[in-house]
């Protein structure tokens, strides 16, 4: 357990800092791209794909620098993405809304709510067609859930029985709007277990109990070919919608609201079971890793303007 | 050369479009068909039947009513290495997948720097109404031609249908291909091997010189007529079949059109922002000599179903031929061809109920 | 109820002989239009309609006829319509498939599955500001659930709490395909209720089963403004998808399926409790119906050909 | 005229939207405003700010993230005879309900033979993407130009945002209205009282003799300085803003053209099947006397987002004028303006994040 506890506290802890640096960069305009930050979501970023393998496919939304680098994205084209370089992961084409990495199996991201949902569909298609035992999950809000996309998806892909985890990351908003100004009723689970798919719901927040609905998905995915898994989330947005900064004097949600997801917040908790050195010892190595991925993409170069018409079709 | 090409193989468009998607999917596993209705006894007008026999239903199948989400199944199986045919009876369901057609699959390649590709084809039936009325008459490839990253082909005849088909499965990008239901009758002699039909070269159907008319999808028949009309009457019209849209060969129509002095584009669609604006406004862009133009298309309202009105909602060989009459003839009173032999043979064979 | 059963055998043979009329006349080419015809599912138009105050608004499909019928639309109307006259409910400019009548609170069909449920929603919407105690009924076939724009629409009617009844007409089919190729599940009413919509499900294809269900639901949605009811009727198509004929031989189902509803057929069935000659008076006044409606579509003129473009836009 | 609009009433865009919106409210019950997040504290960058607390949320509500539908509500709430102003943050999301806007509410009146209306609003806001990507910069009105029933206005400052927003409520027809981002800074004077901005209408911002340009919605602004950098070398450009682009003011346009025989249209979307287009073919049609034509829009790529290639994306005063200069002089080497007097004030104030 000790292995688990180390290492998801190293992937928590990292996705926070790059995140974190990334607010502080961001007023310098080096970022000259709308950032939709995932502080205080990691657990569920971190959760799940810790049960993926590493040819499992992650498909992820604009809000996916934690999946891009929970699923193993490198954090040096992710920094040079956002920074517009063309040693970026889309080659300074995408920005952050559109990560991708092909390499660590992470579709690219979409800026579109629930567009992602049935492209992720139709990849766990084409992997049920393989043959491998191959799954994909799939990250969405609680507000993508509204878009008829969403319905359509989870019905064909429980119609096909593919192996794909719909993991939904429910952190009570759209934007400003609350769910109950969405939702017709709270219980997205018994919305997607009415196609046949067996949902779980995880209030908590804790990074245990989503890594381990999610190993038990994926485990029967994996051995029972039994089709689609869906997991709602409970988690919570510390920072404004997009943008750095945190947004509580805007009126919208309390403060108060958010104190019981800082007291939970998994970076703490896992740190605390940690020895200081060794806690001390990954701190440091994520660290120097964002120092070298800001340096590498502070020193990329950009596009050169003549390339702009190139590739809009694959050869 | 084998034996069995040297033999006349001729058949319909809904044939050849069978055949190039039959002949692919038996050297690429990877090739697939998808959509509504591909799979029952009237297999698309005959263009999917058989495919199932052979290829069982996990390589063609017909899904649940959803357009927009089967569209981004494509496009995510496509980004996984499939090659997805995903078949609409009728273009104006393409309404409902816009989002994931214009928002992920043209945009893909380009957006994730190159990191993805989706070759995915998307045959949609377009044409005339026999009273099926507004939802189910139009013709919208202008809106994808106005987007980057997105080909599109219309084949006017079964040739073309097949080498088009082959070319466009073939592609690493999305294509969108573009059936006239009046075409499925058509035949013509196609060769029974595999053959591609490039993308973005014209044809010239019919030399002439004292205009050049530019005839998409099924106008390209309406349009042989209308110049067989205008030969009647001493002018020699040029007859340019685009088959690809996006890429489109300008140069082909330019050249042309530097020839004839005078360009009627006869798209099988509305016109304001169509693809006969676009190919008006490259003419007058590149061509180094005065030309006057016009075009035709649909009349500029919703398709109505009484066919008094429906019969002059769409361009035909008259009303080709009398437009480009008077493109020539501006200072000359109207002409109008005799409507009898106006009169299309190959539109009588068409009958509802749909 | 015997002032029912006259009402309803009225209306049910009606239907089903002004639609047998058009499948006669259908050859001819005088019809040049796509006729989906409702045979064997009038049933399910008739027993909602007969709820409806005159007032209340139905929304409908492509195979409206029934449905226009049943809400009272003209019948001379309809069948100019049908022939494209000028005297038609569209002026001849929408055909079979976009039947309208606003004096009779039809509103029109559309061709394209499922487009019609949001637009109904929202003159629901209209009607709960109007505070007049009105409904729409909302007809849609079994395929029309797995569009998006469904789920989208019983959300936020439910959301609303909306006086919209929805009616899905499951004839098994969409096309010809069976529902097992399209639902993951076979339970739509439990699709629903998960987003806080009583739903009821009636197999026996019985008018009066259907009825009463349709009864309480708009009782309920009047008194209580209660929100959305949503009511699954089994029925079947007896003839082919679209066009004038029998498809039994075509393979995709089986007559023996048909059998069970032939035996049931509503129009026999309430004919059989009516006394001979009311009965004989009622087919007469219907067969007079229908001549006189023939003959006023045969006589009325065709729009002319100037009026092409006219009346894109309203003033 | 009253006291009150004697005295300047100087504001910005997003607060003559706001204003137009709410003076409309206050005299007709039936106008209400749904979209996402128009009732949240930012109000749709100002534009619906104060609606809810004013109307109430019967008449000002957010809706669930759901735009087919909720379009299809618009469209059925209009039927009964409301009024909806359906309000979109971006206009790539129009894309969700091209079905609902295509195949419903541009063909409900005529297709049901005038039988019912479409009174609705739909306001959408294109914008310069600061990076916002491919899915969040598109202007993709001539997808819906290319649909007769739609009406589209894309007014270039604070007065036609107030003046067309009016006009478009009252109107019985489907208003797609297009709102830029950048322009939501820009102020002008504008009457405080109601007054409407007829459709169909262009406007001859500046006079000129050499050239026309045609500009469409923010692009007003940049050809504006485009001809100061033209002025500077002795070309006289003339500007004219349509502000309605269907119904087109063409008249207007051709009158212009044949005066200066040459046209420069500059859009603010991409240029194939485009209003660029659809301009340029109607005045070679219409006009009287030989002209010469050329197009600026975006770049035909998927809007990239690294600012090299972003820059690079859209026309801007120094492209604009040059392209101007080469039109006019076609024989003469490439002439550039000083980039420093070619930037444009109003862009400077907009930041991210978006
Ligand atoms: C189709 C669509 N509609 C609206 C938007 C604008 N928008 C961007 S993010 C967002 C909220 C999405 O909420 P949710 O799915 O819960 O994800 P979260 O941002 O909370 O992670 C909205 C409405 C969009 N991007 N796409
Ligand atoms: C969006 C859309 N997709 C496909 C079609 C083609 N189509 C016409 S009717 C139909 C079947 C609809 O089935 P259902 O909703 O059950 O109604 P039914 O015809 O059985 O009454 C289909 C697929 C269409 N008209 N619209
Ligand atoms: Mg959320
Ligand atoms: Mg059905």
């Amino acid at each position: 357990m000790n292995g688990a506890e180390t290492r998801l506290y190293h992937a928590v802890r990292r996705i926070r800092r790059v995140e974190e640096v990334i607010a502080e960069i961001y007023p310098s305009d080096k970022i000259r791209s709308p950032v939709h930050l995932s502080i205080g979501q990691e657990a569920v970023a971190v959760g799940v794909c810790d049960v993926l393998g590493r040819d499992d496919v992650v498909a992820m939304t604009y809000r996916g620098h934690a999946a891009y680098l929970a699923k193993g994205g490198d954090l040096k084209a992710m920094m040079a993405e956002l920074y517009g370089k063309a040693t970026g992961s889309a080659g300074g084409r995408g920005g952050s809304m559109h990560l991708i990495s092909m390499d660590h199996y992470v579709l690219g991201g979409s800026a579109v709510v629930a567009t992602s949902i049935p492209v992720a569909v139709g990849y766990a298609f084409a992997l049920k067609k393989e043959k491998k035992n191959r799954v994909v999950a799939c990250y969405f809000g609680d507000g993508a859930t509204e878009e008829g996309a969403f319905y359509e998806s989870i019905n064909f892909s429980s119609l096909h029985a593919l192996p794909i985890l719909f993991v939904c990351e429910n952190n009570g908003f759209a934007i400003h709007q609350p769910l109950e100004d969405r939702w017709a009723t709270p219980d997205v689970c018994k919305r997607v277990e009415a196609f046949g798919i067996p949902a779980e719901q995880i209030v908590s927040g804790d990074i245990f109990d989503i890594r381990n609905a999610a190993q038990s998905a994926v485990a029967q995915m994996k051995s029972k070919s039994d089709g689609p898994h869906f997991l709602e989330c409970h988690t919570y947005r510390w920072r404004e919608h997009v943008g750095p900064n945190e947004d509580y004097q805007s009126g919208y949600r309390d403060r108060a609201d958010a104190s019981a997801w800082f007291d939970n917040d998994p970076v703490e908790q896992l740190g605390k079971t940690l020895a200081a050195d060794v806690r001390v010892k990954i701190d440091y190595e994520i660290e120097s890793e964002i120092k070298e991925a800001l340096q590498f993409a502070e020193q990329s170069p950009f596009p050169d303007e003549s390339e702009l018409e190139a590739n809009v079709f694959a050869v | 050369m084998s034996l069995r090409s040297e033999k006349a193989h001729v058949i319909s468009y809904a044939e050849a479009l069978n055949e190039a998607v039959a002949q692919e999917m038996r050297i690429d596993p990877n090739v697939f068909v998808m959509g509504l209705d591909v799979d029952d006894h009237l297999g698309i007008l005959g263009s999917t039947v058989g495919l199932v026999d052979e290829f069982g239903a996990d390589r063609v199948f017909s899904t649940p009513l959803s357009e927009d989400a089967m569209t981004g199944v494509s496009i995510g199986s496509a980004m996984a290495g499939l090659r997805p045919i995903h078949v609409h009876i009728r273009m104006d369901f393409l309404m409902l997948c816009m989002n994931q057609l214009i928002n992920i699959a043209s945009k893909a390649h380009y957006m994730y720097g190159g990191a993805v590709n989706v070759p995915m084809v998307v045959r949609s039936i377009i044409g005339k109404s026999w009273g099926q009325g507004a939802q189910h008459s139009q013709a919208l490839y202008s809106m994808f031609a106005h987007v980057p990253g997105i080909r599109i082909v219309a084949p006017s005849n079964a040739y073309d249908a097949k080498g088009c088909m082959t070319t466009a499965i073939r592609d690493n990008n999305p294509v969108l291909f573009v059936e006239h239901r009046l075409l499925y009758y058509t035949e013509a002699d196609v060769p029974q091997e595999q053959f591609e039909v490039p993308f973005g070269v014209a044809n010239i159907c019919a030399p002439g010189s004292d205009v050049t008319i530019v005839a998409i999808s099924n106008m390209v028949i309406e349009s042989l007529r209308a110049r067989e009309l205008l030969d009647g009457i001493g002018i020699d019209a040029e007859i340019i079949d685009p088959i690809s849209l996006v890429p489109l060969d300008i140069e082909t129509i330019v050249a042309s059109v530097e020839k004839t002095g005078h360009l009627l584009v006869v798209d099988n669609a509305w016109i304001s922002c169509g693809m006969s604006a676009e190919i008006v406004a490259q003419v007058i862009q590149k061509a180094s000599t005065p030309v006057r133009v016009d075009r035709l298309g649909f009349a500029p309202v919703p398709c109505p179903t009484t066919p008094t009105l429906e019969d002059a909602f769409y361009p035909n060989p008259a009303t080709i031929a009398s437009t480009a009459f008077r493109l020539l003839n501006p200072e000359m009173p109207d002409w109008a061809p005799d409507p009898e032999r106006a009169a299309l043979a190959y539109q009588q064979k068409f009958r509802g109920p749909f």
